[in-house]
């Protein structure tokens, strides 16, 4: 997807032509991809523009992988793992709630709209929560539009 | 007899919302009518009446005397496994029973609670000779208690004149802010 | 030639009618290091499969990316497959394009395009795939089962009955736990000792079995299949391997007078005992509270009085200066099997636990010839201090109407445990029974919310119990009892027939809680497992693995992990020596080889990881650097399960998660 | 200041120590770090508002000539002392293995010298946020009971709660017009006391999360990550921002975190080692609000 | 002097005017400066329970109210019945926002609901070193049967900071003065105070129940710390009696005239002539008693015969 652009427009603003956000999905094994798994075999239809990248757990899942999904282009990231007390390795998803409560407070505060970055708890019988969340998300990027002048790596350093 | 149909609001509902109390978690174990001093003379006994409450057979519930009879002495309160509090049930029934026209209680009982609080209005603090008239007035029964009424007064326990207090209007006002009475109740109607 | 393979799924129709696999296939096969792509019908078929080993050998595939269903539904199958093939399974990955894609997308374009963006992300993962072998632990063949009641016997005996070495440690002078003080056993009746004596000695003669009672259990290290138990032998002031079990020593011992625990105080024993006949082992031990000369030394006195034990010992077996003995064993797997508490509504409740305050209206320490159930097992059982005649505390009168109490501190939110204690309706109906056998002209009479009588023979034995043993069965909780005259007076309510009941008895039995052993949490932080909310040991899944907990290799049997009966206590004995011999039945203990991985020369040794990982993998390690020797992290390999945690907190990324490395997320974002 | 060179050269000849690092003044009247070996030497230490360097940088593993020298004393302000605190809760140090000399301090200015007024001009912003004036755990404390420093004309918390005003697409265009100019000399973290990585993520490579080149991007992940690595270590000694270039706000960063993580987790980089920092540990119960 | 709020309540003036006539001399002795609230109002007792919630909270509130006012963190509130429904209002508002909320509308005062309100045993048990110092005349081996009725310790949490179904604090208060005080089965079974207008018969029913069982357990009067109590037991005891061969009356004393005889005070000052059970026996026994300081085995063996 880094492969395409769109014009910058200011955030918030209704976009001109069809505009299609990408999000990119950073999401547990255990709980979410299963969930994931389960909307698929419920066939709960969803927009086709999240695509998700598989982790052990939300435990794993290292800021710089959103600020480099952001680098890559993504309009929205989701990072969605199993509920509190429900982690395969008991504490990693609780370790992770911290990291991105203050990821989230450092990116709201240098300009990230939050709306671009989705954190979940969705397990694994959680399939309709899972299609609900993704469409959910893309409505509201959707209504967003792209995203703001975050770099992407097509677009950088020559500016 | 058929159940009556659960209004909007059920009285568990409502109750629960008011005081946090959920009668939904009795088991029905008797615990509380098995302590209750009041027992052999309710014809509805305690965990009936808890049952009632849950069930929202306010109708059955208000037909006879059961919850009038309860002392609050908290006994089933105090032992209820499941926090149930019954008595507080009982009083929520009866504050709704006296908003439902005539429908308050046993006519003695009522008779003494209303001339109680009209002490209140009245004085601001209870007047016990007052109290003993109005409720004798109300209910006729003047000489029933003539055994210790003598006594009382070589005892000098009942003052013959009424003290009242300097804020009387705000101890008023409290009662007409609680819409407990829209205007205070005169000796006719009891 | 090497290069990437891409095979691209149709799963028949599954994916083929939203997602064009033809194309995916062929865009894959544009894209750098691409060396190979095709498309089949069904590639987790044996045809399919065989294509992919065609392909490997014929084009020295360096790695594989399968484009089809979840890894959750094949990754075994094609790492399988590629490992026949000889190529290593750790370097094939799987695309997600059905559950994720085809199954959820109508549109057709759209699929395609998000299939091909899915699978080249693979690819460019899969190119920073390393070859993992799978890690092989050498396993202890030896288990230790903490606890020697009828779950720990039982667990024992199984383990060794399979060949495996056991050893047993028990806190008491002997092994069988609450069933050796039962009198009856529902809903049989069989006589408790008769069928758990001759299973104590068993274990006692075991060959496989090495049985250390009077000893605790201080601490546990290693992970599973290497397991390091430090484990304290009490001092029983005699020296085992001279003692006989002739008895003679209690015999001579002059203070006799010490209330009998396993008697529930009734009886008395002497200050060197054995605390019941059938003991096993049959060592007596001084109860140093209790001994005159112990007591002397603890008032620092230089005389050293008595003595009577050593003149009656033949064997000069008894040893006043021994001390307790720390002993370490390597073990391979434990058995938990540390039993209940009895709920006890004493007046004098332990301040730690509230939860037994509250219920001085059932009068237990105030009225005498109110007790509880254990109390009643005594007065019940042939061996007891009574002979097995039931005579009320008080008195020593025969009661001849005994009220039965169910439910206290059972199912009472508001002051005792929420749960239902699940042995109670049984006891106090086998309870009914023994008494209306015991006392021709007694009533017994139960008060109870509900009989719960589910188990092979149980509501049989409930209804004999009131049709043939004539126990009247009150449905409502007892509110208030109390002292009057002789009688012991209680108030309740016929819930069934609304009527007010005062009932005046001779004797009174609470049916009191089954709870966790007060000292439970204390050893679940020694074994690194976890309590639930009651303080009973957790499983590591209540339906899929109830005997297991969430550290590999320890497992839970009997009334430690919820209220358990006799039968159920056994079948999840037998159960856990299942899943124990089952572990060292591998020659190896092999485990995928997912776990971290720490660089020490980039290692600062700040230790994040190490509070960090829920598994205690993060050891410390020295590193001789440029001749100054600092301390790193190192990952037991054992105990990482790879949850990746220790790497995201690790700020100079110096600790990596085997298969999920950093190389590897970062080319599958970039490849998006 | 007599008191800091009457301890140092005490430690010194006594022999406690075998280096003692403090502040000097240079012929321009600039204050810099000194390094004392010799006794004698020790009249050359002093301190005043213009002693702005968080000389526990010396002690990060970077540096290991600097502990190869043997036992040494630290002169420490409050912020200072936190950041030894800092890397003792992280074992990069074991307390016995330095004296630390603490000073009171009523607060530095922004720069170090030449003149050593301390006033609203002068002083530096992040001051006003420190709890204390006195430095904790120290071996000796020396200097006079002093005032809170004055109000300085820059308020952080101010300039904070200005940006935090703004839609989050003014936000980003400040930032990107500050980051846009950052030249990734690394001075921030050269002279951060608590950036103690041996091989810094920015200079990791396979892969390479942070583009090394000076443009927007790189530099956005760069000082995204900087500022993570430091949330709820950072003790707001302000070398970072002092030492850049380019006068990045970075203090604005910091104290925003410092103050979040005091909002959500009651934490403070505090002066006490065995405290925690809230990330790489957790309470069942945190906030999550947030999470969906 | 230490200083405390103190709510008498209505009763306190007329049927229980005992109860203040052995109170305040009683506390005045401990050293306590008891400071009555200005102008309190009735706490509403049953009839507003029963009749409102709101009212039942907002009557006691106004109290609290003017407590607060005041200044005082604590106020004694030593007839059981006010002090349940001042406790249990202040348990309400502090558990329901919304309550404390309608409350504030209703009353006209500033109101933090910062006053916690202590029940006579509490208070008492709170100086029980003091008393003791302060007995002067034991009562030595009298046998009383202490009876706490429904409001001392009930609601559990609200009454009473001792066990609410084994209290000892009242035991351990009549203990202090060298009574004795008996085992019994009766003393947290209601007497029916609350109707004792309403529904004299069962009043009469539950009265007699507990009467006979001090009775019964060898006491020589009955302890209590609520006026309802006794305006219950002593002045309906003789009805009690009808329809059936009588039995010894029982006088009922307050706790605070057990204490205040101890203290030595005469027990006309303490009002024990008002009761309508006669107490002349009882204070005749405690007379021969008081003779026999300091107390020897002779004299103790003298009370067997009497007790």
């Amino acid at each position: 997807m880094s492969q395409e652009s769109h014009p910058t427009t200011p955030e918030g603003a209704p976009h001109p032509e069809p505009f299609q956000p990408k999000i990119v999905a950073f999401v547990c094994n255990w709980c979410t991809y299963a969930g994931a798994d389960l909307a698929g075999t419920s066939r709960l239809k969803m927009a086709a523009n999240t695509r998700l990248i598989r982790l052990p757990c939300t435990g794993r899942i290292d800021p710089l992988f959103i600020t480099k999904a952001f680098e890559q282009g993504a309009d929205g990231v989701i990072v969605s793992g199993c509920h509190p007390a429900d982690c395969h390795y008991a504490t990693g998803n609780l370790h992770a709630r911290r990291r991105f409560a203050v990821y989230r407070e450092l990116m709201a505060f240098l300009g990230i709209d939050l709306r671009r970055l989705v954190f979940s708890w969705v397990s694994a019988s959680e399939g309709r929560k899972w299609a609900d969340l993704v469409n959910e998300t893309v409505r509201e990027l959707n209504a967003l539009g792209p995203r703001n002048a975050y770099p992407a790596v097509d677009r950088e350093g020559d500016q | 007899m058929a159940r009556d149909k659960h209004p909007p609001e059920t009285l568990r509902d409502h109750l629960k919302a008011e005081t946090g109390i959920d009668v939904r978690t009795c088991y029905q174990c008797g615990k509380c009518s098995a302590g209750c001093p009041m027992a052999e003379e309710m014809s509805l006994r305690t965990h009936e009446i808890v049952r009632l409450f849950g069930d929202n057979r306010l109708e059955r519930l208000l037909q006879d005397d059961s919850i009038w009879l309860c002392l609050s002495c908290e006994t089933c309160s105090g032992r209820c496994p499941n926090a149930c509090e019954p008595a507080q049930v009982i009083d929520h029934l009866r504050e709704i029973a006296g908003q439902q026209r005539g429908a308050l209680g046993p006519r003695k009982v009522r008779a003494f609670h209303q001339a109680f609080l009209k002490q209140i209005y009245a004085h601001g603090r209870v007047f016990e000779l007052g109290l003993v008239m109005g409720y004798k007035l109300r209910t006729g029964a003047f000489f029933s208690d003539i055994t210790v009424a003598p006594g009382i007064f070589t005892r000098g326990k009942l003052s013959l004149r009424p003290h009242r207090i300097e804020a009387i209007a705000e101890v008023r006002q409290i009662f007409e802010r609680c819409g407990v009475w829209d205007s205070p109740p005169g000796e006719d109607e009891a | 030639m090497g290069g990437v393979g891409v095979f691209v799924c149709h799963c028949g129709e599954n994916i083929g009618k939203s997602v064009d696999c033809v194309r995916v296939a062929e865009a894959l096969r544009q894209h750098p290091g691409v060396s190979h792509a095709v498309d089949y019908k069904y590639m987790c078929s044996e045809p399919g499969q065989a294509l992919m080993r065609q392909a490997i050998q014929e084009k020295g595939l360096d790695a594989v990316v399968v484009a089809a269903c979840s890894p959750h539904m094949h990754e075994k199958t094609f790492r399988k497959a590629m490992a026949a093939a000889g190529m290593n399974p750790f370097l094939c990955e799987m695309a997600n394009i059905r559950e994720h894609c085809s199954w959820i997308h109508d549109d057709r374009e759209e699929a395609t395009q998000k299939a091909i963006a899915l699978t080249t992300s693979t690819v460019e993962r899969v190119r920073h795939n390393r070859a993992l072998e799978t890690i092989r632990i050498p396993i202890e063949r030896r288990a230790l089962v903490i606890g020697g009641g009828v779950a720990g016997i039982q667990a024992a005996l199984d383990i060794a009955e399979a060949g495996y070495e056991v050893l047993l440690v028990e806190r008491q002078p002997s092994i069988g736990g609450h069933m050796s003080a039962l009198s009856e056993t529902f809903p049989t009746l069989d006589c408790s000792q008769c069928i758990l004596t001759p299973r104590m000695v068993e274990v006692a003669q075991h060959p496989k079995i090495r049985l250390l009672a009077y000893a605790e259990v201080e601490e546990l290290s290693g992970y599973v299949g290497n397991f390091v138990a430090t484990i304290r032998r009490k001092a029983r002031s005699v020296i085992a391997e001279r003692c006989n079990g002739c008895g003679a020593c209690l015999e001579r011992c002059p203070v006799k007078k010490i209330p009998n625990e396993f008697e529930q105080g009734m009886g008395k024993r002497s200050a060197i005992y054995v605390p019941f006949p059938q003991a096993v082992p049959n060592i007596p031990t001084i109860d140093r509270e209790g001994c005159l000369r112990f007591k002397a030394r603890a008032r620092g006195s230089t005389k050293e009085p008595c003595g009577k034990c050593v003149e009656a010992c033949g064997r000069d077996a008894i040893d006043f200066d021994q001390s307790d003995e720390i002993i370490t064993e390597k073990i391979g797997a434990v058995v938990v099997a540390t039993g209940y508490e009895l709920y006890r509504i004493a007046q004098d409740q332990p301040p730690e636990s509230p939860q037994l305050q509250g219920y001085g209206e059932y009068g237990y320490g105030e009225v005498p010839d109110v007790i509880d159930g254990l109390h009643f097992e005594r007065l019940a059982s042939a061996s007891g201090p009574t002979g097995g005649k039931i005579l009320r505390p008080s008195d020593g009168r025969e009661p001849k109407t005994v009220a039965f109490l169910q439910c206290i501190g059972s199912r009472d939110p508001a002051k005792g445990m929420a749960y239902c204690s699940k042995i109670c309706c049984m006891y106090v109906a086998k309870h009914a029974t023994l008494y209306a056998h015991k006392v021709h002209d007694g009533q017994p009479v139960v008060f109870y919310m509900d009989v719960r009588a589910g188990g092979k023979g149980y509501e049989e034995f409930v209804r004999r119990t009131i049709v043939e043993d004539r126990a009247q069965y009150i449905r409502g909780r007892v509110s208030r009892l109390y002292r009057a005259g002789d009688k012991v007076r209680l108030h309740a309510f016929d819930t069934l027939s609304a009527e007010p009941v005062i009932l005046d008895a001779d004797m009174v039995v609470l049916a009191t809680a089954v709870r966790p052993r007060s000292d439970a949490r204390a050893l679940a932080q020694r074994l690194q497992i976890s309590t639930d909310e009651n303080g009973f040991f957790r499983e590591a899944h209540p339906k899929l693995r109830p005997v297991e907990t969430n550290t590999a290799g320890v497992f839970l049997a009997g009334a430690c992990q919820a209220p358990r009966d006799i039968p159920d206590s056994v079948a999840m004995a037998s159960a856990v020596a299942g899943k124990v011999v089952g572990l060292f039945a591998k020659e190896m203990l092999e485990r995928e080889p997912i776990v971290a991985m720490v660089q020490a020369q980039l290692c600062i040794g700040c230790f994040n990881c190490e509070r960090a990982c829920p598994y205690g993998a993060i050891e410390h390690v020295t590193l001789d650097d440029h001749g100054a020797t600092r301390e790193v992290a190192r990952v037991n390999p054992g105990k990482c399960m790879g949850c990746g945690t220790c790497q995201a907190i690790c700020r100079s990324k110096c600790v990596e998660l085997e298969g999920y490395t950093d190389e590897q997320i970062f080319a599958a974002i970039m490849g998006l | 200041m007599k008191e800091i060179r009457e301890v140092a050269s005490a430690l010194l000849s006594g022999g406690q120590v075998d280096w003692v690092l403090g502040y000097e003044e240079d012929a321009k009247g600039l204050v810099k770090p000194a390094f004392i070996t010799d006794p004698a030497q020790a009249a050359r230490l002093i301190f005043d508002p213009r002693c702005v360097h968080n000389l526990a940088v010396y002690l990060l593993p970077g540096r290991r000539h600097v502990r190869a020298l043997g036992r040494g004393a630290l002169v420490v302000k409050a912020c200072d002392a936190r950041a030894v605190a800092g890397l003792l809760r992280e074992h990069q140090l074991q307390r016995d293995e330095l004296v630390l000399i603490g000073v009171r301090c009523g607060g530095v200015r922004q720069d170090p010298g030449p003149d050593a007024v301390l006033n609203e001009e002068s002083v530096a912003a992040r001051c006003a946020l420190c709890p204390e004036r006195t430095p904790q755990r120290v071996d000796h404390l020396v200097g006079p009971e002093l005032p809170p420093p004055p109000a300085g004309n820059r308020d952080l918390l101010r300039e904070i709660a200005e940006l935090e005003a703004l839609t989050s697409e003014a936000r980003f265009a400040f930032w990107s017009k500050h980051f846009s100019r950052c030249v990734r000399c690394h001075a921030c973290r050269q002279v951060c006391p608590l950036c103690n990585c041996t091989r810094c993520i920015a200079d990791k490579s396979q892969p390479q999360f942070i583009e090394a080149a000076p443009h927007l991007r790189g530099n956005l992940a760069w000082n995204i990550t900087r500022a993570l690595h430091l949330a709820g270590r950072c003790v707001g000694c302000g070398e970072c921002e002092r030492a850049c270039p380019v006068d990045i706000p970075l203090a604005l960063i910091n104290a925003k975190l410092s103050h979040f993580m005091h909002e959500r987790y009651a934490h403070e980089a505090s002066e006490d080692p065995e405290q925690p920092s809230p990330i790489g540990d957790f309470r069942s119960d945190d906030d999550q609000e947030f999470i969906r | 002097m230490k200083r405390v709020g103190f709510y008498p309540g209505c009763t306190f003036r007329s049927t229980a005017k005992e109860y203040d006539m052995s109170l305040l001399p009683v506390l005045e002795r401990l050293g306590i400066e008891v400071v009555e609230l200005p102008d309190w109002s009735c706490c509403g007792a049953t009839s507003a329970h029963v009749t409102q919630e709101l009212l039942s909270v907002a009557l006691p509130a106004r109290n609290l109210a003017i407590a607060e006012a005041q200044g005082f963190d604590t106020i004694l509130a030593p007839c059981a019945a006010c002090f349940s429904r001042l406790a249990v209002a202040q348990r309400k508002m502090a558990e329901r926002p919304a309550l404390a909320q309608r409350v504030q509308e209703i009353l006209d005062r500033p109101f933090g609901n910062s006053v916690k309100v202590i029940n006579i045993t509490d208070f008492l048990i709170s100086h029980l070193t003091e008393i003791g110092a302060s007995v002067t005349t034991p009562l030595q081996g009298m046998k009383l049967a202490c009876y706490y009725g429904c409001l001392l310790v009930r609601p559990h949490g609200v009454a009473h900071s001792d066990d609410p179904e084994v209290p000892t604090s009242m035991e351990r208060i009549v203990a202090a003065t060298k009574a004795t005080p008996v085992k019994w089965n009766m003393a947290l079974e209601c007497c029916g105070g609350g109707m004792s207008f309403a529904r004299t018969g069962s009043v009469i029913r539950l009265g007699r129940a507990i009467v006979d069982d001090a009775r019964a357990a060898g006491a020589q009067a009955l302890v209590v710390g609520c006026p309802m109590c006794h305006n219950n037991l002593d002045l309906r005891q003789k009805a009690m009696e009808k329809g059936r061969e009588t039995k010894p009356p029982i006088p009922i004393l307050f706790i605070s005239q057990v204490v205040g005889l101890a203290m030595g005070m005469a027990p006309k000052s303490l009002g024990a002539n008002l009761h309508f059970v006669s107490t002349r026996d009882f204070m005749e026994t405690l007379a021969r008693l008081d003779r026999a300081l300091p107390e020897t085995a002779t004299h103790k063996a003298t009370n067997k015969e009497v007790g």
